[in-house]
C-alpha cells in the first residue's frame, strides 16, 4: 500500500469528508473522531512520503488510472513539497482535534456535521494542490479548495463574515480565472499540461522564453497567484476574512490557505518555467515581485500595530509574512530559498499558535479584542505561554523558528547583492516586536484593577493542539534537521549556491 | 498599423475574447451591485472557454467523434480543450451557485446586495463598537 | 458566420452588464450562454456546447431567477469598492463613497481593465493562428494526437472527450464532481437552517 | 410561483417529465459514442424536477426528490466514483486504472469491457452527483422565496420614504 | 573520574542549570517565604562555588565548555571558559549571594508584592549573565543578552504604576530596539564577513583577523555592534538606565549596577578583542569613534550627576560615566589601558553596589530619596554611611579603594599610546566625580539633622546592613590584593609588561 501513498493521503480526508453528510445523519457523534482519523492518517501518509523521499532522495511519482505523463495526470512528491504537505496535513490535524469545543459553540447545531465536511473538503484540495504534477489538476483542486474556503468564512457568526466571505470569493474567482488563462497560455504553447513535460519543453528550447504568450502566462500566474497568497498590495481580501470567519476556520486558513498558493508559486517558477525564466526570459518579474514582497514585508505588521482585533492584526502580519515566502523564490540562491521554504513551516506553526490563542480568547469572551487579554497570564498561564513563544518567534528572536527565516533570508539577500532587503527585515521585526510587545504586556503586566476577560484556561481539547503548535515554533528553532529539509530541498531546485 | 490590423484579423478569436473577458471584468470590478458582480464572473469565465476552444481548433476539423472514420485521415478537432471546458463549466455553476447563497443570506442579513450600503453599515456597526 | 456569432455573444455580454433590471439582465445572460452554445457547435465542440446549453442557458439561469425572487431585482447605482486602497481605513472610505463613487469606481475598473487587455493583447502576438493544425497543442504526440489515434483501441468509446474525460483525465473528472459536490454542500450549509442562525442573521 | 398556471401548461409539464428523465438516461448512455455524459444527462434529469416545482409549485417539486434522498444520492455518487477507483486500487492498478477490474493479467478484450464497464460506472457516479447537487441547489436557493420577497417588498418601501 | 571529566566539559552549562533549578524551586515553595528565600540564597551559594571551582579549573590551564547544541552550522549554543568569561562570572555570582541577602532584608522590610516572580526573575537573570559570560560564540552570548532583557522587564515594571511601566517601556524599547536594529545586524554581517565558511566563534586575537571582507563593512558591523550593545550605556543610548530606577533598589543595584550593564561593557570587550582583534581595530581606525564617545559620556554623565537630587538617579548617572571607562580602556587599544577597563568591570561592580546598598538602606530606614535630606544621616546610621563613603571613595579613584588600581592602569595606557586628551578626560572627570560624591558625605556626617528627627540609631534591617558591610569590605580588599581582577584583566588585554 505505500505505493499508493500519495494518493491515498488525498483520498482519505476526502472520502471522510464525502462519508460525513451520511455518517454524520446516523450518529453526530462519529463526526469528530472520523475527521481526526482521516487527517492523522493524512499527517501520517505526508510525514512517511517525506521521510521516504528525504532518506532516497528520489521524488515519489504516481500517475493516474496507469497512464503514463503527460498522457494522464499524476502526482509527484518531492522534498519542497512533502514539506508542504506536511505542514499543511499537520496543521489540519490540529486544527481538528481543536475545533470539538468551539465548532460546538461557533457553529450552529444542524450545520456543524456538514461544516465538519467542508472542512475536511478544504483539506484535501489544499493537500491535492501541493502533490499534484499537472497544471490543470491543480487548478481543478484550487477551485475544490476555495470554494470551501469562503463557505467556511462565511460561516462566521456576524453578518460581516457573509460579505467577507463573498468579498474572498470575487476577488478569489478572478484570481482563479486568471490562473485558468496562465494554464491555457501555457497549454497552447506546450501543448501539454504535464509540469515536468513543460518543464523539459522551455529547457529544451529556452529561446521560447522570448515568445510574448509564455511571458503572459506567467504574468497571469504570477497575478492570479499573488491574489490568492493575499500579496500586498492585493492583499484587500484576507484582513475581514480572517477577522469574522469563526476560530476554527480561521485557524486552519490563516496557518495555510496563502501558504498553499505561495507554494504554488514555487512550483510554477521551478517546476514549470524553470530557474532560467526568472533569471534570463524575464528578469523585470524579479525586481516586480522583490518590491511587492519587500513592501508587503515592511508594511503589513505597520498597519498590524494599529489594529485593535486580535484576528485583524494577525491578518495583517500575515500579509508581512508570506512576503518572506516571497522573497525566497526572487533571491534565487540556497540561502535565500532555505530561507524561504523554512518559513512555511515555521509561519505555519507561529501562526497556529497565534490563532489558537485568538481563537481561545474568542471561546472565553465571545469577541477577539485586544483590549480583553489584558491579565491573561494569571488566569490562563499555559495559552499565555503559548502566545508569547509564537510572538518571540514572529519578532525572530534568537532560539526560534522564525530567527532562521530571516537570518538565511538575509543571507540570501547579500549574496544576491539585494542590500536594501537587510533593512527591510529589520524594520519589520521592529514593527513585529512593537505589536507584539504591546499585546505581551497586556498579557502578562496588565494594571492590577483591571478584571481578566478570560477568567480560565480553556478545555484541555483546545490547549493540547496550541501547546504543540508553540512547541513546534521552539523545535524549529533549536534543530538543525527542518532547515536541512529546506537546504537539501533548495538545492534540489537547482539554484546555483 | 497595417500589421498590426492584420495580425488582429488573423487571431480574431483572441481579440473577441479579451473583448468577453474586458466586459466581464469591469462588471466585477465596477458595479456595486453583488448579483451584478457574480453576472460579470459568468461572463468572464466564459471568456475564458473561448480561449480553450480556440486552441484546440484545426482548419477544417471536425468533431472528436470518430464517426467520420479513422483517426490518421479525419482532421479531427483536439478534444483535450473540450474536456478541460468541461470541468470548467462545472466550476463556473458551482461558483455561481455558491455566491447566490452567499448573496441571499447578505440580503437577510443587511436588508440590502448594495455593496456601498453594506459598507456603510458596516462602518456604522464598528463606530459602534468603539 | 462565427465572427457574427462573437459579435452577437458581445452585444449581449453588454447588455448582460448594462441593464439595471436584474431579471432582464439574467434573461439575457441566459440568451448569452445559448449563444455561446451555438458557438460552440460552430467550432465543433459538442459536448462542450450541450453542457453550456444545460448548464449556462438552464441552470445557472433557473437558480439566478430563484435568487433574484429572494434578493429584489433592482439593482442601485453606487459604484463598487472591490478596488478600494489597501491603506484606506474605514472612515475614508466613507467620505470616498459620499463624494461620486460611481464614477470613481468606474475609471479605476477600467483602468485595471485597460492593463489586462493590454496584457492579453501583447500575449497574441506570438500565438498560432486560429485553427492552425500544426500548432504545439494540437501535435503533442504524448497527448493531442494520442488521444485521437490512440484513444479507441485503448479506452473504446467513439467519442474521444468521454474517453479522455472519464478515462485519461479520469481523476480530474472525479474532482469535478467533488466540486459540485462542494458546492451543494456549502449551499446546504449557508441555506438551510432552522430559527437560531436566521435570528442571528437578522440581528 | 404564487400564480396558477395554465391548464395547458400543467398537462404538458407534467407528461413531460417521464420523456425527459428518460431522455437524461439517454444522454448519459449515448455519452460513450456522441456527446454527452453524465453531466449532461444529470443536468437534464434534475431539470425534471425543476419543471415540476415551476409549474406545480415548491412542495410537489420537491415531493418527487425529498431532501432526505437528494443528501445521501448527491455525496453517493462521488463515493462511487472514487469508490471505482479505490477498487482498481485494491485490484493491485492505479487509482482509476479500469483495467485492472478484470483481474490481473486478464486478456486485451477483457480489459477493453473492463475500461468500459468503469466509464459506465463513472459516468452514473458523475450522473448521481449531478442530478442530487442539482436538486439540491435549485431547491436550496427556491426555498420560501415568497417570504424572503416579501421582506423585500418592506424594504423597497423604506427607501421611497 | 568520570564525573569530573563531565563536569569540566559541561561545567557552564551546569551553572546555567543551578539558576534554573533555582528558578523551579523558588516557584514550587512560593507559598513558604522562609524556605523560597532559603533556596534563593542556596542556590546563589552553591553557583558561586561552582564558579570558584571552574575559575581554579582554568587556572590550572584545562579548558572548560562544549557546544552544547548546534541549531545551524555556524549559530550554535555553546561554551568555553575563558579570562574574561571567568571574571565577569565571579563578580555576577559572587555579589549574587551579598544581593539575596540584601533582597530578603529590603523586600521584606517594604513587604513587595510579587515576590517569587521578583526572585525567579532574578535567578533567570543570572541564569542569562551565567551564559553570556561562558558563551563562546556570539550567537549564544546576544541569545543570552536578550534574555536578560526579556527577564528583567519583570523586575523594572515591578511595581506596576504608571511610573513603573512608563520607565519599563522605555528600558525594553532602548535595549531590545537597539539590539534588534544594530547588534543583529552586526552579528549578522560579521557572519557573512567570517570567511568562507561563515563561524561566530569567539577567538583569541579575533575571529575576523583574517577576514576579507572590506574595510566599509567591517567598520559598519563593529559600530553596529557597539551601539546594539546599549547595555553600556554609552551616550546617546542610555537613557533607559536612568528610567530603570523606578525598580526596587536590589534590582538596581545587582542589576543596574552590575549585571546588566556589564553584560554591556563585557559584550563590548568581547567585540574588541575576541571578535575584531585589536590588531584590526587598529588598522581600521573605527575604535576612535568609541573613546570619542566614552569621553563625552564620562565628562557629559559626570555633569548631570552633579545635579540630581535624587540619590538613586545620581547613582545611575554615575554609572553611565564609570562603564565608560571601561569603554575608553578598551578602546584605547593599549594593553595597559585593556587592563584598566577589564579590571574595572569587578571594582567598579564592587564599589557601585555599595553605593547602592546603601541608598536602599537609607530609603529602608529613613524613607529618604533626595540628597538634599540627608543631613546628618550619618549619625544614625553610621555603619550605611562608612560603606558609602568607601564607595564614593572608590568611584572617584582614591585609596585605599579598588577604584585607584584600574584608573592607575588607565592612565598608564594613555601615556602609553600618548592621548593626552584621554589624560585630561579622566583628569576632569575625577573632580567631577569628588564634586558630586563628597557633598553627600560631607551633609551626611558634618551637618547637622534638620529638626524633629528622632536621635538615636536606626539602621536598615540586619540582612541589609550585613550586605553592603560586605561589599564595602570587598572594595577595601580589592585595594589590597587586586591581583585576582588584574591578573585575569591582563590576560584578557594580552598584556606582558611589569605589574607596579
Amino acid at each position: 500500500m505505500v505505493a499508493h501513498l500519495p494518493v491515498l493521503t488525498i483520498m482519505i480526508p476526502l472520502f471522510a469528508g464525502l462519508f460525513m453528510p451520511l455518517l454524520g445523519r446516523l450518529n453526530r457523534a462519529i463526526v469528530w473522531p472520523l475527521a481526526v482519523g482521516a487527517l492523522g492518517f493524512a499527517t501520517f501518509g505526508s510525514i512517511h512520503m517525506l521521510v521516504d523521499v528525504a532518506t532516497t532522495g528520489e521524488a515519489i511519482h504516481y500517475s493516474f488510472g496507469g497512464w503514463a505523463l503527460p498522457t494522464g495526470i499524476g502526482y509527484r512528491v518531492d522534498l519542497l513539497n512533502g514539506m508542504v504537505l506536511a505542514m499543511i496535513a499537520g496543521a489540519g490535524l490540529l486544527t481538528s482535534i481543536w475545533m470539538l469545543r468551539p465548532a460546538q459553540k461557533e457553529i450552529p447545531d444542524e450545520g456543524r456535521t456538514s461544516y465538519y465536511a467542508v472542512f475536511l473538503l478544504c483539506c484535501a484540495g489544499f493537500l491535492g494542490i501541493t502533490i499534484t504534477a499537472d497544471i490543470f489538476n491543480l487548478y481543478v483542486f484550487l477551485e475544490i479548495a476555495s470554494i470551501t474556503s469562503y463557505v467556511l468564512i462565511a460561516m462566521g457568526g456576524r453578518r460581516q463574515a457573509l460579505y467577507a466571505g463573498y468579498s474572498y470569493l470575487i476577488v478569489g474567482s478572478i484570481g482563479a480565472t486568471f490562473i485558468l488563462l496562465g494554464i491555457g497560455h501555457l497549454y497552447m504553447r506546450t501543448g501539454s499540461l504535464g509540469m515536468a513535460d513543460i518543464l523539459s519543453q522551455f529547457q529544451a528550447d529556452t529561446s521560447l522564453y522570448t515568445l510574448s504568450d509564455v511571458r503572459t502566462a506567467f504574468a497571469f500566474f504570477t497575478v492570479g497567484l499573488a491574489i490568492k497568497m493575499a500579496l500586498f498590495p492585493l492583499h484587500g481580501w484576507q484582513p475581514s476574512a480572517y477577522t469574522y470567519a469563526p476560530s476554527p476556520s480561521s485557524l486552519f486558513i490563516a496557518s495555510t490557505s496563502t501558504k498553499v498558493s505561495a507554494y504554488a508559486f514555487y512550483r510554477i517558477c521551478f517546476g514549470v518555467f524553470g530557474l532560467a525564466f526568472l533569471t534570463d526570459g524575464l528578469p523585470e518579474i524579479r525586481q516586480i515581485v522583490l518590491v511587492m514582497s519587500s513592501a508587503a514585508i515592511v508594511l503589513g505588521p505597520l498597519i498590524a500595530i494599529r489594529q485593535g482585533d486580535l484576528k485583524r492584526l494577525l491578518a495583517y502580519s500575515s500579509v508581512g509574512q508570506i512576503g518572506y515566502i516571497m522573497l525566497g523564490v526572487v533571491l534565487l540562491n540556497v540561502d535565500g530559498l532555505t530561507g524561504g521554504i523554512i518559513h512555511f513551516w515555521n509561519h505555519a506553526a507561529a501562526k497556529g499558535s497565534l490563532f489558537c490563542v485568538a481563537g481561545a480568547l474568542v471561546f472565553r469572551t465571545g469577541s477577539s479584542r485586544v483590549s480583553d487579554l489584558a491579565g491573561m497570564g494569571r488566569r490562563a498561564p499555559w495559552t499565555s505561554a503559548v502566545l508569547t513563544v509564537a510572538g518571540c518567534s514572529m519578532v525572530g528572536v534568537p532560539m526560534t523558528a522564525g530567527f532562521l527565516s530571516k537570518w538565511y533570508l538575509a543571507a540570501g539577500a547579500l549574496e544576491a547583492d539585494y542590500v536594501f532587503v537587510v533593512p527591510v527585515l529589520i524594520a519589520s521585526s521592529v514593527f513585529t516586536a512593537i505589536y507584539v510587545w504591546r499585546v505581551l504586556q497586556l498579557v502578562w503586566f496588565a494594571p492590577k484593577d483591571v478584571e481578566p476577560a478570560v477568567t480560565s484556561e480553556v478545555p484541555w481539547s483546545m490547549r493540547i493542539p496550541a501547546l504543540a503548535l508553540g512547541a513546534a515554533c521552539l523545535v524549529f528553532g533549536l534543530t538543525p534537521w527542518s532547515v536541512d529539509l529546506a537546504r537539501s530541498a533548495a538545492v534540489a531546485l537547482g539554484v546555483g549556491s | 498599423m497595417l500589421d498590426v490590423l492584420s495580425h488582429l484579423w488573423s487571431h480574431y478569436h483572441y481579440v473577441f475574447y479579451i473583448l468577453l473577458m474586458l466586459i466581464g471584468l469591469y462588471a466585477v470590478l465596477a458595479k456595486g451591485n453583488l448579483v451584478k458582480k457574480v453576472i460579470g464572473l459568468n461572463v468572464l469565465q466564459t471568456a475564458v472557454f473561448l480561449f480553450y476552444i480556440s486552441i484546440g481548433r484545426k482548419a477544417g476539423g471536425t468533431a472528436p467523434v470518430l464517426w467520420e472514420g479513422k483517426p490518421e485521415t479525419v482532421p479531427y478537432e483536439n478534444p483535450l480543450p473540450h474536456v478541460l471546458m468541461l470541468t470548467a463549466i462545472v466550476v463556473g455553476v458551482s461558483i455561481t451557485a455558491v455566491a447566490l447563497a452567499l448573496i441571499i443570506r447578505i440580503k437577510r442579513g443587511y436588508g440590502t446586495i448594495e455593496e456601498g450600503e453594506i459598507l456603510a453599515l458596516d462602518e456604522a456597526d464598528a463606530r459602534g463598537e468603539s | 458566420m462565427t465572427l457574427l456569432t462573437l459579435l452577437l455573444l458581445v452585444g449581449l455580454a453588454v447588455a448582460a452588464v448594462r441593464v439595471r433590471d436584474l431579471l432582464a439582465a439574467t434573461a439575457i445572460l441566459g440568451a448569452y450562454s445559448l449563444m455561446m452554445a451555438v458557438l460552440w457547435c460552430q467550432m465543433n465542440a459538442l459536448d462542450v456546447a450541450f453542457t453550456e446549453a444545460a448548464v449556462g442557458a438552464g441552470i445557472s439561469t433557473v437558480l439566478m431567477l430563484s435568487a433574484l425572487l429572494r434578493v429584489g431585482a433592482k439593482e442601485g447605482r453606487r459604484g463598487s469598492h472591490i478596488l478600494r486602497h489597501p491603506l484606506m481605513t474605514m472612515q475614508e472610505l466613507a467620505t470616498t463613497m459620499r463624494r461620486n463613487e460611481a464614477r470613481r469606481s468606474a475609471w479605476g475598473s477600467a483602468l485595471v481593465c485597460l492593463l489586462v487587455g493590454a496584457a492579453l493583447l501583447y500575449g497574441t502576438i506570438d500565438m498560432p493562428r486560429v485553427g492552425d493544425a500544426e500548432s504545439p497543442a494540437n501535435t503533442h504526440t504524448k497527448v493531442a494526437e494520442h488521444y485521437i489515434t490512440k484513444s479507441h483501441d485503448e479506452v473504446g468509446p467513439a467519442n474521444i472527450v468521454t474517453s479522455v474525460l472519464g478515462d485519461y483525465r479520469g481523476y480530474d473528472t472525479m474532482g469535478e464532481t467533488c466540486v459540485i459536490f462542494t458546492a451543494a454542500l456549502c449551499v446546504l450549509l449557508l441555506l438551510r437552517q432552522t430559527g437560531t442562525a436566521r435570528r442571528r442573521d437578522e440581528d | 410561483m404564487r400564480t396558477e398556471k395554465s391548464p395547458v401548461i400543467r398537462y404538458v409539464a407534467l407528461r413531460a417529465v417521464p420523456f425527459i428523465q428518460l431522455y437524461a438516461l439517454y444522454v448519459l448512455g449515448h455519452g460513450e459514442d456522441g456527446p454527452g455524459g453524465g453531466f449532461q444527462g444529470g443536468v437534464i434529469f434534475a431539470s425534471s424536477f425543476v419543471l415540476m416545482a415551476l409549474v406545480y409549485g415548491y412542495g410537489t417539486g420537491r415531493k418527487g426528490a425529498p431532501e432526505k434522498i437528494t443528501d445521501i444520492l448527491a455525496p453517493a455518487g462521488c463515493v462511487l466514483y472514487a469508490g471505482i477507483g479505490l477498487i482498481c486500487l485494491l485490484m493491485g492498478g492505479a487509482f482509476l486504472e479500469y483495467g485492472r477490474l478484470a483481474g490481473e493479467g486478464a486478456s486485451e478484450a477483457a480489459k477493453h469491457s473492463a475500461h468500459h464497464f468503469g466509464l459506465i460506472g463513472i459516468e452514473a457516479g458523475v450522473m448521481i452527483t449531478v442530478t442530487a447537487s442539482m436538486i439540491t441547489l435549485f431547491f436550496e436557493m427556491a426555498r420560501d422565496a415568497h417570504v424572503d420577497h416579501g421582506q423585500d417588498d418592506d424594504d423597497g418601501e423604506d427607501d421611497d420614504a | 573520574m568520570i564525573l569530573a571529566f563531565d563536569l569540566l566539559a559541561s561545567g557552564p552549562s551546569v551553572s546555567i542549570g543551578i539558576c534554573l533549578l533555582g528558578v523551579l524551586g523558588i516557584l514550587a515553595t512560593r507559598r513558604m517565604p522562609n524556605v523560597r528565600e532559603g533556596v534563593s540564597l542556596t542556590t546563589a551559594v552553591v553557583n558561586f562555588g561552582l564558579v570558584l571551582w571552574m575559575y581554579g579549573r582554568f587556572q590550572a590551564g584545562e579548558t572548560l565548555g562544549s557546544t552544547l547544541l548546534e541549531i545551524v552550522p555556524g549559530l550554535e549554543i555553546g561554551f568555553r571558559v575563558d579570562a574574561l568569561g571567568i571574571l565577569f562570572a565571579l563578580v555576577a555570582s559572587g555579589l549574587w549571594i551579598l544581593n539575596t541577602l540584601y533582597s530578603i532584608g529590603y523586600m521584606r522590610a517594604h513587604e513587595e508584592p510579587r515576590q517569587t516572580r521578583f526572585y525567579s526573575c532574578f535567578a533567570i537573570a543570572i541564569a542569562a549573565c551565567m551564559g553570556a559570560a561562558f558563551s563562546s560564540n556570539l550567537f549564544s552570548m546576544f541569545a543570552f543578552y536578550e534574555l536578560l532583557t526579556i527577564c528583567t522587564y519583570p523586575l523594572v515594571i515591578h511595581a506596576q504604576t504608571d511610573t513603573a511601566r512608563a520607565g519599563a517601556k522605555r528600558y525594553v524599547t532602548y535595549l531590545l530596539g537597539a539590539s534588534l536594529c544594530f547588534l543583529l545586524p552586526a552579528m549578522f554581517l560579521i557572519w557573512q564577513a567570517s570567511g568562507a565558511v561563515p563561524s561566530l566563534q569567539f577567538a583569541e586575537g579575533g575571529l575576523l583577523a583574517s577576514s576579507t571582507a572590506s574595510g566599509f563593512t567591517l567598520g559598519l558591523a563593529f559600530l553596529l555592534a557597539v551601539a546594539g550593545l546599549a547595555k553600556c550605556g554609552v551616550m546617546p543610548l542610555h537613557s533607559w538606565l536612568p528610567a530603570a530606577m523606578v525598580a526596587p533598589t536590589p534590582v538596581s543595584a545587582l542589576l543596574h549596577a552590575v549585571a546588566v550593564v556589564k553584560m554591556g561593557v563585557f559584550g563590548v570587550c568581547r567585540i574588541v578583542f575576541h571578535v575584531f582583534g585589536v590588531d584590526l581595530l587598529g588598522r581600521l581606525g573605527v575604535a576612535d569613534v568609541l573613546l570619542y564617545a566614552a569621553c563625552f559620556t564620562i565628562v557629559v554623565g559626570s555633569l548631570v550627576a552633579l545635579v540630581q537630587d535624587n540619590l538613586k538617579r545620581r547613582l545611575a548617572y554615575s554609572t553611565i560615566s564609570q562603564l565608560s571607562y571601561i569603554l575608553l580602556g578598551v578602546a584605547l587599544l593599549a594593553p595597559a589601558a585593556g587592563v584598566g577597563g577589564v579590571a574595572h568591570i569587578g571594582f567598579h561592580a564592587v564599589s557601585k553596589i555599595t553605593l547602592f546598598f546603601a541608598a536602599g538602606a537609607i530609603y529602608v530606614a529613613a524613607h529618604k530619596t533626595k540628597v538634599s535630606e540627608l543631613d546628618g544621616i550619618g549619625r544614625r546610621m553610621p555603619i550605611t554611611m562608612a560603606a558609602f563613603t568607601i564607595g564614593a571613595l572608590s568611584m572617584i579613584g582614591l585609596p585605599p579603594t579598588a577604584g585607584i588600581v584600574s584608573k592607575w592602569w588607565l592612565v598608564r595606557g594613555a601615556v602609553e599610546v600618548e592621548q593626552w586628551p584621554v589624560l585630561a578626560v579622566l583628569l576632569i572627570s575625577t573632580l567631577l566625580n569628588a564634586g558630586y560624591f563628597l557633598p553627600i558625605v560631607w551633609r551626611a556626617f558634618f551637618r547637622p539633622s534638620p529638626e524633629g528627627t528622632p536621635s538615636g540609631l536606626k539602621e536598615a534591617p540586619l540582612p541589609c546592613v550585613i550586605a553592603l558591610s560586605g561589599t564595602a569590605l570587598l572594595t577595601l580588599l580589592c585595594f589590597f590584593y587586586p591581583d585576582l581582577f588584574v591578573d585575569l584583566a591582563a590576560e584578557v588585554a594580552g598584556y606582558e609588561g611589569g605589574r607596579p
